[in-house]
């Protein structure tokens, strides 16, 4: 069950990191403008999943601050 | 039942992908993809519910909002002349 | 009371549910454009009808009753109009609709072997 | 439940990208983006984090497509066939990526409470956000407020992107050619997207100023909400033609109003410093220090909205006008 777990959790990042492979490698080796910047947003949401990945907390909420809740 | 419903929503939202990237059309593609806005919504407000706290819908009532520009943009290509067909045997 | 109003939104949102994925299914299986658009509707209205309504049940007096309702709105109301366009534009694009026997015309006389391809 | 709800919409992700780099007609790919977005954002409600989702969600429904396709219009619709597959950048690839696993091995496990990003600043702005600040949104607390001169050189770049795009699109003069007549309104013989699109306007631009003022409270702020209120005037532009959108929305007042946001946010920082305090330290506007915050990141939060909603729509302008 931890196995599943870790490997899930690695999953993520995993995602996250062939997202911003493949946009780079949009933006390098696609010759089209168009193409090139659907690519860069494909890359530059990636960077945001990849600070947000590691942020995340099971069972917390968004940080607006509200008296009932207690995890951000 | 919202988790059932999340997961009704998420294996609807994986077959309207399915049909946005299969095609075959251009028209095909922006009515899966406004499909899959309004099933974003529709996810967006179940995991409010379902985390419990249901105040972010404001998202929701964004791209309830917005979504109309897209597809009215992808149209309004159209409509200036160069349409490009998906697969050249889409002829009929 | 609480628990009559948790059964009857747990039936709407079961419904919505059911029928959110019915329309993805016809949007994914039906054979052109104009018959998908009747899948994604199936989406918009029932579906989204019902699991709002089911959340508004749930969701008591409140602001986010209120958003929701408006969400609803929206969607009754921007949803038609696209998928109006965008049947109008693929007709005028010249995207014929798939048919397997033109009922006005008699037999052998539009040829429609085409359409099979 | 979280865990699987945020595998299934990362392997949709996957999916759609994997779509996008394989596709070659150009509007799939555009239509194909939006997609992305749509799931981007949903992605990001599910990290907790609602107001880049909703910045996500309001640049990626209209704004970024509408821009794209009016770019497409410029160039070609298909990517040409044929093209080597291109080894250079499939080892460079390749190479980023084995680098980023490699790192990823020591990132904390998914969702984990105890994860080093936790430790630091985080808590300290938790803590601090409602005492100090007194508003409940903690992001707009750093970023009006903690982080105000950060977001100040974000107004600026926002300013020099879209000047820097203006100069390279715009034609010789600021009114540019006048209406020509070919300019039939796109969608005019379409009675019910007329009536659509005037219904809804004025909502858009209500829930505009919902997310400006609310975003004190709830996801939201200048951007958004600069972004949402430039896309009425886009949906203006597309269904009720051009010509109505400039009469309403004079592009010389779009171009007015990049710099003008500008000095607004610049402006409250000097202000403060007049009044006796630090750049931006927001205290010194009223008597009492939270009304000061409040008044500060109100006055900031309008600055980046006259900069954003003035950018956008000369970008369509630019755009549009250039592609006829």
């Amino acid at each position: 069950m931890d196995l599943i777990n870790a490997a899930l959790s690695k999953y993520v990042y995993v995602v996250t990191i062939f997202l911003m492979v493949a946009g780079l490698f949009v933006v390098v080796a696609r010759a089209n403008m168009i193409k090139k910047l659907v690519g860069l947003s494909i890359f530059q949401s990636s960077v945001y999943l990849l600070y947000l990945g590691p942020a995340k907390i099971f069972g917390a909420t968004a940080p607006i601050l509200d008296s009932d809740y207690t995890a951000y | 039942m919202f988790a059932l419903a999340a997961g009704a929503i998420i294996v609807a939202m994986a077959l309207v992908v399915g049909r946005a990237v299969r095609g075959p059309t251009v028209f095909d593609r922006a009515l899966a993809g406004n499909s899959v806005g309004m099933l974003a919504i529709l996810l967006l407000a179940v995991m409010g519910f379902l985390t419990g706290r249901p105040e972010f819908l404001d998202i929701g009532l964004v791209y309830g909002l917005l979504n109309l520009i897209g597809t009215l943009a992808v149209l309004r290509f159209f409509r200036r002349g160069d349409l490009a067909p998906d697969e050249p045997e889409q002829e009929s | 009371m609480e628990p009559l109003i948790d059964i009857v939104s747990g039936v709407f949102v079961a419904a919505g549910a059911f029928f959110v994925l019915v329309g993805a299914i016809g949007l994914v299986r039906l054979p052109d454009l104009y018959t998908r658009i009747h899948g994604a509707s199936v989406i918009d209205t029932a579906g989204a009808g019902l699991l709002i309504v089911g959340m508004m049940l749930q969701a008591g007096w409140s602001l986010v009753t209120l958003k929701l309702l408006f969400i609803l709105g929206i969607f009754l109301f921007t949803l038609p109009v696209a998928g109006h366009a965008l049947a109008r534009a693929a007709l005028r694009e010249g995207l014929e609709p798939k048919l397997t026997h033109d009922r006005r015309a008699p037999a052998g006389d539009a040829p429609d072997a085409a359409e099979e391809a | 439940m979280e865990l699987l709800i945020s595998f299934a919409l990362f392997t949709l992700l996957g999916v759609v990208t994997v779509a996008i780099v394989s596709q070659r007609n150009l509007v799939a790919v555009v239509i194909l983006g939006s997609i992305y977005s749509f799931l981007i954002a949903s992605v990001m409600v599910v990290l907790d984090a609602v107001d880049v989702a909703l910045t996500e969600a309001s640049v990626g429904a209209g704004i970024s497509t509408v821009l794209l396709l009016a770019g497409l219009k410029l160039t070609r619709t298909r990517d040409y066939r044929g093209q080597d597959p291109n080894v250079v950048g499939a080892l460079l690839a390749i190479a980023v990526g084995g680098a980023l696993v490699w790192g990823s091995l020591v990132l904390p496990p998914f969702g984990a409470p105890d994860a080093p990003i936790h430790q630091h600043v985080a808590p300290r702005y938790i803590e601090g956000a409602g005492t100090e600040i007194g508003v409940p949104n903690i992001v707009t607390a750093v970023l009006a407020d903690y982080r105000g001169f950060d977001t100040l050189g974000e107004t600026t770049v926002v300013f020099v992107a879209g000047m820097a795009v203006l100069l390279l699109l715009r034609r010789s003069s600021l009114q540019s050619a006048p209406p020509s007549d070919d300019e039939q309104p796109a969608m005019s013989g379409d009675l019910v997207l007329r009536v659509g699109t005037k219904l809804i306007l004025p909502f858009i631009l209500l829930f505009a100023l919902y997310v400006q003022f609310h975003g004190d409270y709830g996801p939201g702020g200048g951007f958004q909400a600069g972004v949402i209120a430039a896309s009425a005037v886009i949906l203006l532009g597309l269904t009720l033609g051009l010509r109505r959108a400039r009469r309403i929305a004079p592009p010389a007042l779009a171009h007015a109003m990049i710099p003008l946001g500008v000095l607004i946010f610049a402006g409250t920082g000097v202000a403060t410093m007049l009044l006796g305090g630090d750049f931006l330290e927001y205290a010194v506007l009223a008597h009492e220090a939270k009304e000061g915050h409040h008044l500060g990141i109100m006055l900031v939060e309008a600055g980046v909205l006259v900069t954003v909603s003035g950018t956008m729509i000369s970008l369509f302008y630019a755009f549009v006008e250039r592609g006829r």
